[in-house]
């Protein structure tokens, strides 16, 4: 009998609240669209603004309402984005392209940090920002990083730290190119750059050659040897600055060589002294493609089933020619 | 995530309290004492099991909008049920207690991992993750409480400990205190992680 | 470009390169702490004078304890500059020492300096940012933990060495505690009451003192410092003419109890009672005027003070403590992030420009 | 005589004013000058001469590059040497025209005319043409403050006579020796303006200054001397606005918005001399002190002279003390230069060379809270609270609580007892703000 | 509407079956618990008041009143004394309180049930600290004046804890009082011949 | 009467303050004060929810539990009523004032876990106060409640602008405020 009562007064009470709950549920309905919920759920969460909304909630009705690309997040994992993608339907359109480019930050600044190159000690905020507003900053070169690290304070991931000559050095496997640090750097000293790409001009001085040699040992002057040095026409000299163009540069280091104040290095290999072409003789044809493609004279021949040689002196390391030789007999090898 | 790790990561690495933040107020308000934590651990422990397994059966058959209602009932059920246990089979326990045995109603832990997790996985991940919970929620109640009752009453489990229960900081036991050790055990936790971390 | 135009890019080193202004008033974080500590000198001298050598172990006690709190905190837990030398932890550990009875064991003194910095300040990140009063947190939890120590009260003169056990002819009842418990006493109201006696006179009777004694502080009993407040108002006017504190608080504060208690007590000899009892001018001048933990403008001191003033009043005759000058500081301490909040000084042009708006 | 008047908040640090008896002193004309196109607020100037052009003294050597901007003239006689970057007292190489004097060339002579007789177009043309900025440091161009839209009526003119700063001597003396001029200028822009009254604000600390001008003026009803409580920044313009007539700008307006126009008493002369002998900007008043100089005193000298020919024209700096910080500027607002090679710009009302006594820097220690810089801040802002939001990078709370208002005086961090760098901070804070503004009606749209 | 309805029944249903769990629970659990309170309350009767064996709840002729006192009884039947609950008002909050008279007034045993005072100082009244030369003045002083020693009585209160020490005696005078006033009908009074009810809500007011 | 109600109310809201003393409905405490506005939104919330959980939840106990003895349902009936009671209080709020719900954000479907609400619920009839009682009760709690969370707001605002060590940001440096307030709120014991 007990029981009877007790489970009558539960059923009744539960009756009556769910009736009502689902009353109001319809009464009192705010629609939110559940594909919304649904990707910010699947969003990393990190609310960095990479994307460039507000804040993952911002991005996920971005994508869900106004069909901006999930590639624009630069942080998700590939199989949160196929899911985002199956959610809404969209792995059916057709988007062969849109393998996401894998970036990471560069400074483009490679000064060195002696006294000769400071106008003073700087003492104050330590923000890059403030570090500009006093004097323009502790260093003559007016494209010089301050080196405060306004940068490692904005990155979200932890991805950069002040290295030597007070520059941050960028942590390529923790960075997921949000670009907080470009928006940061009050020199606009970051830029983008796929992580693949290890061939940089570390320099983002605009002023003429001579200017620029008195404030810093390591800028660029704009002298154009690396742009003849290219094989590839990747090097452009604008505003007495060269500049790569990264779709175009393989990294042959050509111009890491050449350069007279060493501006443009080689990130993965600071030492590197440059390569050489070598041709395996025995292989070797003669058929004359690769002294056709040589930019710069540096093969001997010309005469067909003749074999091939390399003059070393005029040999810039491009690496055509063992890219064309049809034989593959052609080697690059690094130079002591 | 294997079986081991799902019940193991409440213990320390997720652990409910130090870290989730979830299920606060009796960790402070019954932490006061050793014995009263463990019986507090065992009755919520008890009740994460039932309550998470019977939410995992029923995750498909539950109308969205009414779930949190359909969790509540489930969940005060168990309450109901360990709460008339106690007072059947440990009068003493019951009585210090006092109403943070019904208040395991409304412990976000349980309400937490009823729609966090057991509302999306199966029946025995659930039970795994019930029994990991309720692990880590004694195990930091007991952290908790070893502090409060040696430093403020000198005994640990009730018994008298050498030094400390000479001039005991009362404080420890009461209100303040609780707060105090939570917060101070937090920022070791913290403090840990980050070392362990780097 | 030729040389005589090129020298002028060549730069001199060596000069110095700040943000302006580039003169500065000279006054330091420091100086301001070490004249508070002079400031505190006379009730220490007092003190002494009270409790003889034992109250100097006190303090002593509580001073180390907070200056090796800060320094640990400082060297191994932030690993920051130490800055002991600033004579912040130094204050702190004085005020503590100035709330406590002589009687208190110095190891409950050192603990109570310890946790005053580690628990009231350093988990804040120091100087600066702790939101309580940190001697005030400190005695507070110390009455929380220890009361019998800390509502055992020390016959002034019964001189006391360190290790030696309180006996009861030693100690004896503070003018505030005797006047809780005989207004708790209905029986003795009623007698008092019938005989036309007051409860202030009651307990002048009882301590055999007068007005003059609670002023100069002797002939009773207290915490160590805030016995004499003759030497309390010296180091409270040092620090007004050298433009440390402002006369808000304080004058708030005292005002707001000298009044609640001429209006709820009815006579002008209660309401001067209270305010020459307890802490109230050790909280007024040295207390609520610590420049972290009050509110920043003028008018949000005047209801700081006012807050402390009416919640001391408040907790002295209605609370279950006798002396609530601590807790009241506390209770406001909180507050004032929310007056600071609402008494936000008015911008220049602020107001015009609304009406040019509507 | 009336009653000295002043503002809230502000504070008073030492006057240091020790060159105030020393009698300007007219410099020989430098052998070289650098003049930079940027010496005032807005679009810079446009180079007109190239390398070995030759020129005359006031010869325009760059035109203005725009209505807010000002034109340039060559301060001496002799031939462009080089034209490009050259480092600007900001501490940014910046575009500038070297000019060296050729001593065979002499000044041409200016002729002089009355000034109120000429036409207010004329007037205003005359001040254009001459390249004329506000004096004071603000170098705002003057025929842009004259120029008021027609909605907006002036009807009082203040000249600031008050120099507030530390250590700055320029004004007073000028106000001293040439108060015909000033009081002559002053009457040009109330023409300019059409404005009945003129005020000179002048601090308390100056009272031969304030006789002076006040036996001038007895025959000038409409122009008053105003003392003013020694006070720093009262020379602020809403401070001396509110000091003078009690007018309150509102927050982000000009003074042009409650009727006033304020102008520098060493712009006022200068302009006396523009429109009176159509002689443009060519040289000002410039205090030099500090403990480094051999003779400090107040110079007239040549606008683009270098700091060190400066220096080494007065005499030099003292062999014996060893120089430590130099300011252009006052102590309170100037800005300390790491290199001497940098030209005298129009706004350049001093320069301080400072051993490392004078230049000693307390060291940084945490926030107490204390409200100093509260009481000591003239436009009742919340310093403290202000530097905490900027560290934390809260641009949107900073705004809230009034950084736009922050005019730089530098009184909270002269207070502070922490020595917390309260002005950098604010200039940042400022940048961000703006940037924040400018970025926030995207947002939305 | 459908909705509505298909919701409501869910929760019926889940309500219900709820109701049979928790009805069955205590069915089981509700003897023991009854059996817990009585011995508890037993016990705290029997400690109070040893010699009592049955007890018998008199209640006031006025229902809105309650319990006044029980009786208790010897095993032979013959009245042993009564056992009166009391709470003074203590420093925070009552403190619960249950006194055992012997029928020519004395006391025969005090039991704290439960207090809000401060731990560590008014909790002292529950230990032996304070109980224990309580019970030695029981014995020694034929007639004691149940107020502390600072009030000129001859109870040792608790250091730092005089408000709960008074509040203590003045639960004992309360208790002397009822007693005083049921003096008259205490040998009217006859042992009960079963169990005596145990009132239904544990917490008594 | 009136005296002891008023006693009941300043009791609820100093001596036996939810949070800082009674140690309920801590997770919204911590959670929705960081920010005066919604610690102010939130206070609201609770403080209407308590009145009106409190007078069904007394209703149903003495009107429906106790006749039917029913009283060993008391939680699961409490809870329900009080969760429904939640539900349709954040449906109206999403409904009526959106900007109030975003403000809120989760925190409104956690009042019903809030053990506040139902630990007041369940005192007012474990002290056995009748309705009048049990509303200034829950009238006091709420208070109380809204009381430490605009206080708790308060500071954290400020200590949001401040140098905390980086293990104590957040949550710890919540909780060791939180105790020394308690501690400050010790002051009121005796009060009543």
């Amino acid at each position: 009998m007990q029981i009877l009562t007790a489970v009558l007064v539960l059923g009744i009470l539960g009756f009556v609240f769910g009736a009502v709950l689902s009353f109001a549920s319809k009464k009192f309905e705010v629609k939110v669209d559940p594909k919304i919920e649904q990707t910010i759920e699947l969003l990393p969460g990190a609310n960095c603004g990479g994307c460039g909304y507000p804040g993952c909630a911002g991005f996920a009705e971005a994508v869900v309402n106004k069909g901006v690309a999930t590639t624009l997040c630069p942080v998700m994992a590939a199989e949160n984005r196929k899911k985002i993608e199956e959610l809404l339907g969209l792995n059916k359109i057709d988007k062969p392209d849109m393998k996401p480019v894998v970036k990471a930050a560069l400074v483009k600044c490679n000064g060195l940090d002696t006294d000769e190159y400071k106008k003073f000690e700087y003492m104050g905020v330590p923000n890059c920002q403030a570090a500009v507003l006093l004097q323009n900053g502790p260093w003559l070169c007016p494209h010089r990083c301050m080196g405060l690290g306004s940068c490692v304070a904005a990155c979200p991931f932890d991805a950069i730290k002040i290295g030597p000559h007070h520059l941050p050095e960028v942590d390529e496997d923790k960075c997921v190119a949000c670009g907080k640090c470009v928006l940061a750097c009050p020199k606009q000293l970051i830029e983008m750059v796929d992580k693949e790409k290890t061939v940089h001009v570390k320099c983002n001085s605009t002023d003429r050659g001579a200017e620029t040699r008195k404030v810093c040992k390591v800028g660029c002057i704009g002298c154009g040897l690396c742009v003849k040095v290219c094989a590839y026409d990747a090097i452009k000299v604008a505003d007495n600055l060269a500049r790569i163009e990264y779709e175009k540069c393989v990294g042959c280091g050509a111009c890491v060589v050449k350069c007279p104040q060493k501006t443009i290095i080689m990130e993965t290999r600071p030492d590197f002294k440059g390569r050489v072409a070598v041709i395996d003789e025995e292989a070797c044809i003669g058929c004359t493609i690769c002294f056709k493609v040589c930019k710069f004279s540096a093969v001997n021949g010309g005469t067909p089933k003749e074999k091939h040689s390399i003059i070393p002196g005029k040999c810039v390391g491009c690496g055509l020619c063992a890219e064309k030789c049809p034989k593959k007999c052609i080697k690059m090898i690094d130079k002591a | 995530m294997n079986p081991i790790q799902q019940l193991t990561k409440g213990f320390w690495k997720d652990n409910p309290i130090f870290v989730i933040g979830l299920g606060l107020c009796p960790a402070l308000a019954v932490s006061s004492s050793l014995s009263n934590a463990v019986g507090m651990g065992i009755a919520a422990t008890f009740v994460l099991i039932g309550s998470n397994m019977m939410i995992s059966l029923l995750r498909h058959l539950v109308p969205s909008k009414i779930r949190i209602p359909v969790y509540i009932v489930i969940i005060a059920t168990f309450v109901t049920i360990i709460d008339k246990m106690i007072a059947a089979y440990s009068p003493a326990l019951s009585a210090s207690l006092g109403i943070f045995i019904p208040l395991i109603v409304v412990n976000c832990i349980i309400l937490g991992r009823a729609e966090a997790f057991a509302n999306k996985n199966g029946v025995f991940d659930s039970l795994l993750d019930a029994i990991g919970m309720g692990i880590g929620f004694t195990i930091a109640l007991c952290c908790i409480a070893f502090f409060r009752e040696l430093l403020g009453e000198g005994k640990l489990f009730g018994h008298a400990m050498p030094f400390f229960s000479k001039d005991p900081a009362l404080i420890m036991i009461m209100a303040p205190g609780g707060f105090i050790v939570f917060g101070l055990l937090i920022a070791l936790k913290r403090l840990m992680a980050s070392k362990g971390g780097n | 470009m030729n040389t005589t135009t090129a020298a002028l890019n060549t730069p001199a080193h060596g000069l110095l390169v700040t943000s302006s202004p580039h003169i500065y008033s000279g006054l330091t974080a420091a100086r301001v702490m070490w004249d508070v500590n002079i400031a505190l000198v006379p009730a220490l001298a007092m003190a002494i004078y009270n409790f003889g050598a034992r109250a100097a172990l006190v303090v002593l006690a509580s001073v180390l304890g907070a200056v090796l709190a800060e320094f640990l905190i400082q060297k191994f837990l932030m690993h920051k500059p130490v800055c002991v030398s600033d004579g912040s932890a130094v204050v702190t550990g004085i005020l503590l020492a100035f709330c406590v009875p002589a009687a208190l064991p110095i190891w409950v003194a050192f603990v109570g300096g310890f946790i005053a910095i580690a628990l009231g300040k350093q988990v804040y990140g120091g100087l600066g940012q702790n939101i309580f009063n940190p001697a005030h947190v400190a005695r507070a939890l110390l009455l929380g933990s220890w009361p019998v120590y800390m509502t055992t009260w020390l016959k002034p003169g019964a001189a006391m060495s360190t290790g030696a056990a309180i006996t009861d002819a030693m100690t004896c009842a503070t003018p505030l505690g005797i006047i809780k418990t005989a207004g708790r006493d209905a029986e003795l109201v009623k007698q008092l009451s019938e005989s036309g006696t007051s409860l202030v006179s009651y307990v002048f009777s009882q301590l055999q003192i007068g007005f003059s004694d609670l002023f100069w502080g002797i002939n009773f009993s207290g915490s160590l410092g805030e016995m004499s407040k003759a030497a309390l108002l010296l180091g409270g006017l040092y620090l007004l003419i050298r433009g440390h504190i402002t006369w808000h608080g304080p004058v708030a504060m005292c005002a707001t109890v000298f009044v609640g208690a001429l209006i709820f007590g009815g006579t002008l000899e209660y309401a001067a009672f209270h305010l020459l009892t307890g802490g109230l001018i050790i909280g007024a001048f040295f207390m609520i005027t610590d420049m972290v933990t009050s509110p920043m403008t003028g008018c949000g001191q005047l209801i700081f003070g006012f807050g402390c003033g009416a919640l001391t009043l408040l907790i002295r005759m209605k609370g279950g403590y006798p002396e609530g000058v601590c807790y009241s500081i506390l209770i406001m301490n909180s507050l004032v992030p929310l007056i600071d909040k609402f008494t936000m000084p008015r911008k220049f042009g602020q107001v015009k420009a609304k009406e040019a708006q509507a | 005589m009336l009653e000295p008047k002043s503002f809230a908040g502000g504070l008073h640090p030492p006057e240091m004013k020790l060159t105030s008896d020393k009698a300007i002193k007219n410099l020989p004309l430098p052998d070289r000058v650098v003049l930079h196109v940027s010496q005032h607020i807005g679009a810079p100037a446009k180079p007109s001469h190239k390398i070995t052009d030759k020129v005359s003294c006031g010869e325009v050597v760059a035109e203005a590059g725009g209505y807010v901007s000002a034109p340039i003239h060559a301060t001496i006689s002799g031939s462009v040497i080089a034209v490009g970057n050259f480092m600007h007292p900001f501490g940014v190489p910046s575009p500038a025209i070297v000019i060296e004097r050729d001593p065979a060339v002499a000044e041409p002579p200016f002729t002089s005319e009355n000034g109120l007789e000429l036409s207010v177009a004329e007037i205003k043309k005359r001040i254009q043409d001459s390249g004329m900025v506000g004096l004071g440091g603000a170098t705002f161009p003057t025929h842009v403050k004259l120029s008021p839209p027609d909605t907006k009526p002036i009807d009082t003119v203040i000249l600031n006579g008050v120099e507030c700063e530390p250590a700055l001597t320029s004004d007073h003396r000028l106000m001293l020796e040439e108060t015909d001029k000033v009081i002559n200028g002053l009457q040009l822009i109330m023409k300019a303006l059409n404005a009945k009254n003129g005020i000179i604000g002048v601090e308390n600390n100056k009272p031969d200054a304030i006789k002076a001008l006040d036996d001038k003026l007895k025959a000038l009803p409409n122009i008053t001397v105003q003392p003013l409580k020694v006070k720093y920044p009262q020379g602020g313009e809403k401070q001396l606005i509110y000091a003078c007539l009690g007018r309150e700008i509102p927050s982000g307006s000009l003074p042009m918005d409650v009727g006033v126009v304020v102008q520098n008493v060493a712009s006022a002369a200068a302009i006396a001399d523009a429109v009176n002998m159509k002689r443009p900007l060519l040289e000002r008043i410039v205090t030099l002190a500090g403990n480094c100089v051999a003779n400090p005193g107040n110079y007239r000298v040549r606008i683009g002279t270098t700091v060190c020919d400066f220096i080494e024209m007065t005499g030099g700096l003292k062999k014996d003390v060893p120089l430590k910080k130099v300011i252009m500027g006052g102590p309170m607002m100037g800005f300390a230069l790491f290199d001497l090679h940098i030209p005298i710009i129009k706004g350049t009302s001093g320069v301080l060379c400072w051993d490392s006594e004078e230049a000693a820097q307390p060291h940084e220690t945490s926030c107490l809270r204390c409200g100093s810089c509260i009481r000591a801040c003239p436009m009742g802002l919340m310093p403290q609270k202000m530097k905490q939001l900027i560290d934390h990078r809260k641009w949107d709370k900073v705004d809230e609580i009034g950084m736009l208002d922050c005019i730089e005086c530098g009184c909270c961090a002269y207070a502070c007892p922490s020595a917390l760098p309260l002005v950098q901070s604010f200039k940042l804070g400022k940048k961000n703000v703006m940037a924040e503004r400018k970025k926030a009606p995207a947002n939305k749209g | 509407m459908n909705d509505m309805l298909r919701m409501g029944s869910f929760l019926f249903i889940i309500a219900a079956v709820a109701g049979v769990l928790l009805g069955f629970t205590e069915m089981k659990t509700s003897p023991r618990i009854l059996e817990n309170r009585l011995k508890q309350l037993e016990q705290a009767r029997a400690e109070v008041l040893p010699e009592a064996k049955k007890f018998n709840d008199i209640k006031s002729e006025n229902p809105n009143e309650g319990l006044l006192y029980t009786a208790g009884f010897a095993e032979n039947g013959d009245l042993a004394g009564i056992v009166v609950n009391v709470a003074p008002k203590g420093y925070a909050g009552p403190i619960e309180m249950v006194l055992g008279l012997k029928t020519d007034g004395s006391i025969a045993g005090v039991k704290i049930l439960s207090q809000k005072e401060t731990p560590g100082l008014g909790t002292k009244l529950a230990d032996n600290v304070f109980l224990a030369p309580f019970k030695k003045l029981l014995q020694d002083k034929q007639k004691p004046v149940f107020k502390v020693k600072q009030d000129g009585g001859d109870v040792d209160g608790i250091t730092a804890a005089t408000i709960s020490s008074r509040a203590f005696c003045v639960g004992v005078t309360e208790a002397l009082g009822t007693f005083e006033k049921v003096r008259e009908q205490l040998p009217t009074l006859t042992a009960p011949t079963a169990l005596p009810a145990v009132p239904q809500s544990g917490d008594a007011k | 009467m009136g005296a002891e109600l008023i006693a009941i109310f300043i009791v609820a809201i100093f001596i036996e303050n939810v949070v800082l003393s009674q140690i309920l409905g801590l997770c919204p405490f911590i959670g929705v004060s960081s920010k005066i506005d919604s610690a102010t939104g939130m206070g609201f919330a609770v403080i209407f929810v308590l009145l009106l959980a409190s007078v069904v939840t007394w209703s149903i106990q003495n009107f429906v539990l106790v006749p039917l003895q029913l009283e060993y349902l008391q939680t699961i009936s409490f809870i329900l009523i009080i969760a429904s009671l939640v539900q349709f209080v954040e449906m109206v709020v999403r409904k009526t004032a959106p900007a109030l719900y975003q403000s809120l954000g989760v925190f409104l479907p956690l009042i019903t876990t809030n053990c506040a609400v139902l630990g007041i619920s369940l005192i007012n009839i474990k002290r056995g106060y009748n309705l009048v009682e049990a509303v200034a009760n829950a009238a006091g709690a709420g208070i109380g409640f809204f009381f430490a969370l605009l206080i708790m707001a308060g500071i954290r605002e400020r200590l949001d602008i401040c140098e905390i060590p980086e293990s104590m940001k957040g949550a710890p440096i919540a909780f060791i405020t939180a105790g020394l307030l308690a501690t400050a709120f010790m002051g009121f014991s005796g009060l009543v």
